[in-house]
C-alpha cells in the first residue's frame, strides 16, 4: 500500500482539525458557573416553539415565565436561611417526542431539577428519565392513569385529564345535547389516540357505546379536511367531537365541515383553543355554538387574581392567555410554595410536601387529587392539579359559560 | 470459423426514432490489422463503435468479438472481453493523477471486493501490487513517467489523449478502439500520439482507428472501411480506397 | 515513524485524548458533565453520519434520505430489543438495525442507482418521506404516532456508573470506527473507483467495471452503517416516533459536508463538530435557530463554498491579494 | 358522496396547479429545484394578511400589490444568492434551502406563533347536483388558479419575455449569441416564479389558515406534482396536480389520510425510477 508523504500530512492536519473544533465545542461547557452570589434554582421549560404546537408551547412557557417572575420580585425562595432565585432555561422540543429527550438531557445537563413541559406525546418518552433523575415535572397532558401513578411520583398534571373533561363533563354535555350519531375526529398523535380510549371507555360504562359512529385521526398539520370529511359525513352524524386540536385545526375542521353541509354540533374537550383565532379562521357564523373545557370568558373571571393575570399577560404578549398559561402559572406558585415549605431540595420531600399542600391561587383554592378518587380510576396517587373547569359554548364569537 | 478475424460486425443496422444511423453495414478485422474507418461527418462512425461497445443494441444484425458474439452484453462485460476503447472527447479522470488515471485501466481492478479493501487481506495486498506493477508498465511504455503524478487535468491536451490511450491499454486488449484520438491536436502532437498506436500495433495489437486526418489514416492503416450515411460505401487498401470513385464523391459532394 | 502506521498512531492518539476526556472534565467540572457528554455522543454519531455520506458523495451522488435509514436503523431496534422482546442482546439489536437498512438499501438502491443528480436527491427524499406514513398508520409494529418507547441500552454499559460515560465511549468507538472504513475504503483500490464514478462513470464502464454495482455496495454499506448509528441512538434517547429523525436530519447530514467541504475526508467531519455542537447550543435559542441555519447555509454556499477546511486556503489567498494590492498602489 | 369526492379532486388539483406552477417554472427555465418554494408562498400569504386585515385594504388590491412587489423581491433574491451558483445544482438547492430556513425563522420572530387568517371576499356554498357542495370560496379560487395558469401559459408561449425564457431553457449560451441576455431573463423567470408562488400564498391561504409554516405542506404537494409531471414541464404538472387532487380526496375519502400521502410518494419513487422525465416526458 502506497501511501504518499502529503497524504499523512493531511491525516495529521486532518485530526488536528479535529481535535481542535471538539475543544472548541466544548469549551463552553467547561467555563462559567463559577459566580454563585445568587443560588439559582433551575426549572426547564421543554416545550414546541416552533411548528404547529408553538402555541400551546408559548402559552405554557408564558405562564411559568410570569410565576417564576412573580416568586422571584417577591425576593425568591428561602431554605435553611439561604435565598434561591428562580431562573427558567427554555428549550425547543418542536413538539417531537425525541428532541423533547434530548431537551431533558440537556436539562439534566445544565442542573435543571425541575421541569414544565406539555403533551402526552412528548412526556411519555420522557417519564423513564424523569422517575430516574428525579425530575419534579408539571405537565399539560390529557391521558389517564399512563401518565398519573404511583410509579410516576414525581410528575405531576397541571390540566383536568381525559377523565375528567372526556368520561365526566364530555358524557354530561352529549346527554344534554341529545347526541345520536357521534363522530371523533381527533389528532393523529398520542393525545388523539388517547382521548379516543378515553372517550370509548366512558361511552362503555355510561352504556352508550353505540352513539359512536366513526373515529378518524388525521395529522396534526392537515389543512385540508374535505376528503376526511366526506368519508365520515357519509354517516350522517349529528355531534362532531374535534378532540386535540390547537385553535387553527379546529377552526378548519368546522369551517370545512360546515361547508360540506353539516348542521350538527361541535365540541373540543381537550385542545382548549385559543378562542381569537378560531373565530378569525373558522368564521364566526361557523363556531357558533361550539362547546369547550378550560375556557374563561374574559369577561367573565371568577377571582380578582385571574382578572390581573389575565391584564398583565395581555399588556406584555398582546394577546388573550391560553388556557395552560394560567395552568402552569398556578401549578408552578404551587411547586414554589411547596419547594420552600419542604425546605429541602431533596425530589422526594418536595413531592410528598406537594401532595399534601393546599394554596390559594387564580382560581380559588387549589390542591392535589388522585388518589382514592372514584372519577380518576387507576391514579392512586395525588398528582393532579384541580381548579374549577369551566364549559364555555361560543356565541357570537365570544364564549360564555354554557348552561 | 477458424478464421484469423477477431472482429465481425454482420449486416449492423441502427435507427433512432426514424433516423437511420447504420444501415446493413458488415466487415470483419482480423488480428494484427491496423483497421481505418473514415467517412464525412455524420456518416455513423461514432454509432458504429457504440455499437461494438456496447453503448447503443443495434436494431439488426450482430457483432462477434474473438469467437464469441457480442451483441446485447453490457458494455462492461463487452470490455472483459479483451476489447477496449478510447472517446472522442478526450476522457480522463481530471481530478486524478495520471498513475491513478492509468490503474482504472487494469483488469485487476475489477476484482477488488469491499471487505478486502476495508481489511487489507494479503489477497488484497497482492492485487494492489499487480494493479501498481501493471499501470507502471504503461506508464513507461507511454513514457509518462514525469507526468506520473500530475493531476490529468493539467496535462496538455496531446499527453491527456495519450493518457487515455494509456487507460484503455492497461487491460492488455486484443482490439483497441480509438474514436478519433487526433481531433484538436497539433502536427507535432499527431505524430506522437500516431507513433505510440503504430508501435502498439507492431507489438501485435489489433487497432481499430476512427478518424478524420487522412494523412495519418492513409500512412499507417493497413486497410480502410468508408462510411457514408449509414451505408458502408467501400473498403480495402488505402490506395484502393483513395482511387474510389464513391469515396471522392461522397468527400467532396457534387 | 514508519509511514504505513502514521495516520494510525495521530487516529488512536487523538482518539486516546478523546477518551481522556470524561475523567478530566468530571475532575475539573463535573456539574458540567452531562452537557459535555451529550455533546459529544451527539457529535461522534454525528461524524459517523457525515463520513458514511461523504463515502456516497465520492460516488457522485447526494442522498437525501439518510434520515431515512437512521430511523429503519432505530426502529428495528426499538421493534425487535423494546416493543417485541424478540432479541435480548441489545447489540444484535444493533446488527438487526444495520441489517434492514442494508437491505433496504440494496432494494432501493439497486433501483435507483441509475439517476443522477437531483434525480437521486429527489427519490431519497421521497424515499424518507414515505416512511412517515407507514410508521404512523400501524400500531404493529411500528407503534403507531406514538413510537416506541423503553428501549433499552446495550449490556455492558452498566459497567459504567452513569449511562452518559457510557454512552460517550460507545459513541466514540463508533465514530473512529466508522472513520477507520471510510479512510481505508477511500485509500484502496475501491475508493479509487468510487472517486472515478463520480466523475465520469461512462469510462469507468469502459474501464471494464459495472458502474452500477459499486454504485449499490457504497450506498449499501453506507446505510449499514448508518443504521448502526440509529440503534445506537435509538437506545439513547429511549424512544423513538416517526418524527424523531425528519428531513432535516438528512439535510444536517448535508450540511455537515457542505459546512466542513466536500473535497477530503476531513471535511464532513469537521462540519459534523461544528454543526452538531452549535444545533445542541441552538435547542436553547429555540425558534431563532432556523434564521442561524439559514445564515450558515447561505454564508457557506455563497462565500465559502469549499468548506471550512478551505477557510485557511481562502484567507491565505484574500491575504495575498490584499498586499499585491498594496505592492501596486505604492508602487 | 362520489360526485362529492370527484369535486374535491377537482378543487383540490387547481389549487395544487396554483402552488406547483411557480416551481415548476423556476425549474424549467434556471434548472434549479427551490426549496425556498414555500417560504415565498408564505411571503405571499403573510403580505396579503397584512394589506387586508392590518392596513384595510380590499381583498384584490391587496393580491394586486402581491402581484406589484413580489417580482421585486424575487429578482432582488437572484440577484443576491443565486445569480452566481446557479451552474452549481448543489449549491442552488442548498441556497434555496437557506433561504426557505432564515426566512420561516425570521416569521416565527416577525408574525408570531398564532395562527392568522385572511377571509375570501366571496362567501356562499354552491349545490352541485348528486349531492354535492362546493363552498364559492373555493370555486373562485380554483377558476382564478385557472386563470392565472391560463396567463402563464400565454406569457411564456406568445410574448417576447417567453421566447426569451424559453430561449434560455434550452440553450443559455446560444441565448447568449442570440442577442438575449440570460442573467436578466433568468431574473425574470425567478421572479415570475416567486410571483406565482406569492400570488398562490395570497389566495389559497383564505382557505386555510397563515402562519410562518404554512407554506410546507403546499410545497411538498408541489414537489410530488413537479416531478410526476416532469421537472420543468407546466403541461404535465398541470395534469399531475390534477391527478394528485384525485388521489388526495379518493385516497383520503376511501382509506384515510395517511394512505393518500403514502400513494403521492409511493407514485413519485415509481415515477423516479421507471420515467425520470415524467408522466408527459418523452423518451
Amino acid at each position: 500500500m502506497r501511501i504518499s508523504l502529503k497524504s499523512i500530512g493531511m491525516t495529521v492536519k486532518l485530526l488536528a482539525i479535529v481535535a481542535l473544533s471538539a475543544g472548541l465545542i466544548m469549551s463552553p461547557a467547561m467555563t462559567g458557573g463559577v459566580q454563585a452570589e445568587v443560588k439559582k434554582l433551575k426549572i426547564l421549560s421543554n416545550n414546541p416553539f416552533s411548528g404547529k404546537a408553538a402555541s400551546w408551547g408559548f402559552s405554557q412557557d408564558r405562564g411559568v415565565g410570569l410565576a417564576v417572575d412573580k416568586v422571584n420580585q417577591a425576593g425568591g425562595i428561602k431554605i435553611n436561611g439561604e435565598t434561591y432565585m428562580w431562573e427558567k432555561i427554555q428549550c425547543d422540543n418542536r413538539y417531537i417526542p425525541a428532541d423533547a429527550v434530548s431537551c431533558l438531557k440537556r436539562g439534566v445537563a445544565q442542573g435543571a431539577k425541575f421541569m414544565c413541559t406539555l403533551g402526552g406525546a412528548v412526556t411519555k418518552p420522557q417519564i423513564p428519565l424523569i422517575n430516574k433523575d428525579k425530575i419534579v415535572t408539571i405537565a399539560a397532558i390529557a391521558g389517564g392513569a399512563d401518565f398519573t401513578n404511583a410509579n410516576n411520583k414525581y410528575l405531576f398534571r397541571t390540566m383536568p385529564s381525559a377523565d375528567l373533561t372526556i368520561a365526566i363533563e364530555g358524557i354530561k354535555i352529549y346527554k344534554k345535547l341529545g347526541v345520536k350519531k357521534l363522530v371523533l375526529l381527533t389528532a393523529d398523535n398520542v393525545l388523539g389516540h388517547s382521548d379516543a380510549k378515553t372517550l370509548k371507555n366512558a361511552l362503555k360504562v355510561n352504556k352508550m357505546s353505540d352513539i359512536l359512529v366513526a373515529e378518524e385521526f388525521v395529522p396534526i398539520d392537515t389543512g385540508d379536511f374535505t376528503p376526511v370529511l366526506t368519508r365520515v359525513l357519509a354517516k350522517n352524524p349529528d355531534h362532531i367531537e374535534g378532540g386535540a386540536w390547537p385553535a387553527a385545526g379546529l377552526a378548519l375542521l368546522i369551517k370545512q365541515a360546515r361547508e360540506l353541509g353539516y348542521k350538527g354540533t361541535f365540541t373540543n374537550l381537550s385542545g382548549a383553543p385559543k378562542v381569537g383565532p378560531l373565530v378569525k379562521i373558522g368564521g364566526k357564523k361557523n363556531v357558533e355554538g361550539v362547546i369547550m373545557l378550560r375556557l374563561w370568558p374574559p369577561d367573565q373571571l371568577p377571582t380578582q387574581a385571574f382578572k390581573d393575570y389575565w391584564a398583565e399577560y395581555r399588556k406584555l404578549y398582546k394577546q388573550d392567555p391560553g388556557a395552560n398559561s394560567w395552568e402552569s402559572y398556578m401549578a408552578f406558585m404551587h411547586l414554589s410554595a411547596a419547594v420552600e415549605k419542604a425546605q429541602s431540595l431533596d425530589p422526594d420531600k418536595i413531592v410528598a410536601v406537594m401532595r399534601d399542600l393546599k394554596i390559594v391561587s387564580l382560581l380559588g383554592e387549589l390542591q392535589l387529587i388522585g388518589k382514592d378518587n372514584p372519577l380518576l380510576p387507576g391514579y392512586g396517587i395525588n398528582n393532579q392539579y384541580t381548579s374549577p373547569l369551566p364549559v364555555t359554548v361560543l356565541k357570537d364569537g365570544n364564549p360564555i359559560i354554557y348552561k | 470459423m477458424a478464421d484469423r478475424s477477431i472482429l465481425r460486425v454482420e449486416n449492423v443496422s441502427k435507427n433512432f426514432g426514424g433516423l437511420v444511423a447504420l444501415s446493413e453495414v458488415s466487415f470483419h478485422i482480423e488480428k494484427g490489422d491496423f483497421f481505418g474507418l473514415i467517412g464525412p461527418n455524420g456518416a455513423g462512425k461514432s454509432v458504429m463503435v457504440n455499437v461494438i461497445s456496447g453503448l447503443y443494441s443495434p436494431n439488426k444484425g450482430r457483432v462477434e468479438f474473438d469467437g464469441r458474439q457480442i451483441t446485447g452484453l453490457r458494455p462492461d462485460r463487452i470490455i472483459r472481453e479483451g476489447l477496449s476503447r478510447t472517446f472522442q472527447h478526450s476522457t480522463l479522470f481530471f481530478d486524478l493523477s495520471v498513475r491513478e488515471n492509468i490503474m482504472m485501466g487494469v483488469r485487476a481492478m475489477a476484482d477488488m471486493g469491499l471487505a478486502e479493501a476495508i481489511l487489507g487481506s494479503s489477497s488484497a495486498r497482492s492485487k494492489d501490487k499487480a494493479i501498481e506493477d501493471r499501470s507502471q508498465e504503461v506508464i513507461d511504455l507511454l513514457g509518462l513517467e514525469q507526468q506520473a503524478e500530475e493531476v490529468a487535468a493539467n496535462l496538455p491536451y496531446g499527453l491527456q489523449k495519450i493518457v487515455a490511450i494509456g487507460i484503455a491499454i492497461a487491460p492488455k486488449p486484443k482490439l483497441l478502439i480509438l474514436d478519433e484520438p487526433l481531433t484538436g491536436l497539433v502536427a507535432a502532437e499527431v505524430d506522437q500520439v500516431m507513433g505510440h498506436i503504430a508501435s502498439l500495433n507492431q507489438q501485435g495489437m489489433t487497432i481499430f482507428i476512427i478518424e478524420h486526418n487522412m494523412r495519418a489514416v492513409m500512412n499507417f492503416c493497413s486497410r480502410i472501411v468508408v462510411l457514408s450515411f449509414g451505408n458502408k460505401i467501400a473498403e480495402g487498401a488505402p490506395g484502393e480506397i483513395q482511387r474510389n470513385r464513391e469515396v471522392i464523391k461522397s468527400y467532396l459532394g457534387e | 515513524m514508519n509511514s504505513r502506521l502514521a495516520p494510525y498512531l495521530t487516529a488512536l492518539a487523538v482518539m486516546a485524548a478523546l477518551a481522556l476526556v470524561p475523567p478530566l472534565i468530571k475532575f475539573i467540572a463535573p456539574d458540567k458533565w452531562e452537557l459535555t457528554a451529550h455533546i459529544g455522543i451527539k457529535i461522534l454519531l454525528n461524524v459517523g453520519f457525515g463520513l458514511c455520506l461523504w463515502m456516497m458523495l465520492q460516488a457522485g451522488e447526494l442522498s437525501l434520505g439518510q434520515g431515512g435509514f437512521i430511523t429503519i436503523g432505530a426502529y428495528t431496534t426499538g421493534i425487535l430489543v423494546a416493543k417485541y422482546n424478540l432479541i435480548s442482546v441489545v447489540w444484535l439489536g444493533y446488527l438487526a438495525g444495520a441489517l434492514a437498512a442494508a437491505v433496504i438499501a440494496l432494494m432501493l438502491g439497486y433501483l435507483i442507482v441509475h439517476l443522477k443528480r437531483i434525480f437521486f436527491l429527489l427519490v431519497t427524499w421521497s424515499f424518507a418521506e414515505m416512511l412517515h406514513p407507514v410508521l404512523t398508520s400501524f400500531e404493529h409494529p411500528f407503534g403507531g404516532a406514538m413510537g416506541i418507547i423503553d428501549i433499552p441500552a446495550p449490556e455492558g454499559l452498566t459497567l459504567f456508573s452513569e449511562s452518559w460515560t457510557g454512552y460517550y465511549y460507545l459513541a466514540l468507538i463508533y465514530g473512529f470506527a466508522v472513520l477507520w472504513i471510510v479512510w481505508r475504503i477511500a485509500g484502496s483500490k475501491v475508493g479509487l473507483i468510487t472517486k472515478s464514478i463520480g466523475q465520469n462513470d461512462t469510462l469507468v464502464t469502459f474501464c471494464g467495471l459495472y458502474v452500477r454495482k459499486y454504485k449499490v455496495m457504497i450506498f449499501v454499506l453506507g446505510c449499514f452503517i448508518t443504521g448502526i448509528g440509529g440503534g445506537i441512538l435509538a437506545s439513547y434517547l429511549t424512544a423513538i416516533s416517526p418524527e424523531t429523525f425528519t428531513f432535516f436530519t438528512s439535510l444536517d447530514i448535508i450540511m455537515f459536508n457542505l459546512i466542513g467541504g466536500m473535497g477530503t475526508m476531513a471535511g464532513p467531519i469537521v462540519g459534523a463538530v461544528i454543526l452538531s455542537g452549535l444545533n445542541e447550543y441552538l435547542f436553547a435559542a429555540g425558534y431563532w435557530r432556523m434564521v442561524v441555519y439559514g445564515l450558515i447555509i447561505i454564508f457557506f454556499i455563497t462565500l465559502l463554498p469549499g468548506g471550512m477546511v478551505s477557510l485557511p486556503a481562502a484567507l491565505r489567498k484574500r491575504f495575498t491579494r490584499k498586499t499585491k494590492k498594496q505592492e501596486v498602489g505604492l508602487g | 358522496m362520489f360526485m362529492q369526492m370527484a369535486v374535491t379532486g377537482l378543487v383540490l388539483g387547481s389549487i395544487y396547479m396554483l402552488v406547483a406552477s411557480g416551481l415548476t417554472l423556476i425549474y424549467g427555465i434556471m434548472h434549479q429545484v427551490n426549496m425556498a418554494h414555500g417560504v415565498f408562498f408564505m411571503l405571499g400569504a403573510m403580505a396579503t394578511y397584512y394589506a387586508t386585515e392590518v392596513i384595510g385594504l380590499p381583498y384584490f388590491v391587496a393580491l394586486f400589490a402581491v402581484v406589484l412587489v413580489f417580482p421585486i423581491i424575487g429578482a432582488a433574491f437572484e440577484r443576491g444568492i443565486f445569480r452566481n451558483i446557479r451552474h452549481i445544482w448543489l449549491a442552488g438547492y442548498m441556497a434555496t434551502v437557506g433561504v426557505w430556513m432564515l426566512m420561516e425563522g425570521l416569521g416565527w420572530q416577525v408574525f408570531g406563533t398564532e395562527q392568522k387568517a385572511v377571509s375570501f371576499p366571496i362567501t356562499g356554498l354552491i349545490r352541485l347536483p348528486g349531492g354535492a357542495v362546493l363552498p364559492a370560496n373555493k370555486l373562485w379560487v380554483g377558476l382564478i388558479a385557472i386563470a392565472i395558469m391560463a396567463g402563464v401559459y400565454y406569457l411564456v408561449g406568445r410574448t417576447a419575455l417567453g421566447r426569451q425564457l424559453r430561449a434560455v431553457e434550452q440553450n443559455p449560451r446560444a441565448a447568449e449569441l442570440m442577442g438575449i441576455n440570460a442573467d436578466r431573463a433568468m431574473a425574470k423567470g425567478f421572479a415570475l416564479g416567486v410571483t406565482l408562488a406569492a400570488l398562490a400564498g395570497g389566495l389559497v391561504s383564505t382557505l386555510y389558515s397563515v402562519d410562518p409554516s404554512c407554506g410546507s405542506t403546499p410545497m411538498l404537494k408541489a414537489f410530488i406534482i413537479i416531478i410526476l409531471g416532469g421537472l420543468g414541464n407546466v403541461t404535465g404538472s398541470v395534469i399531475a396536480a390534477y391527478i394528485l387532487g384525485f388521489i388526495d380526496s379518493f385516497g383520503g375519502s376511501l382509506l384515510g389520510y395517511q394512505a393518500g400521502h403514502f400513494m403521492g410518494f409511493g407514485l413519485v419513487i415509481l415515477i423516479l425510477i421507471f420515467k425520470p422525465s415524467g408522466i408527459m416526458g418523452d423518451e
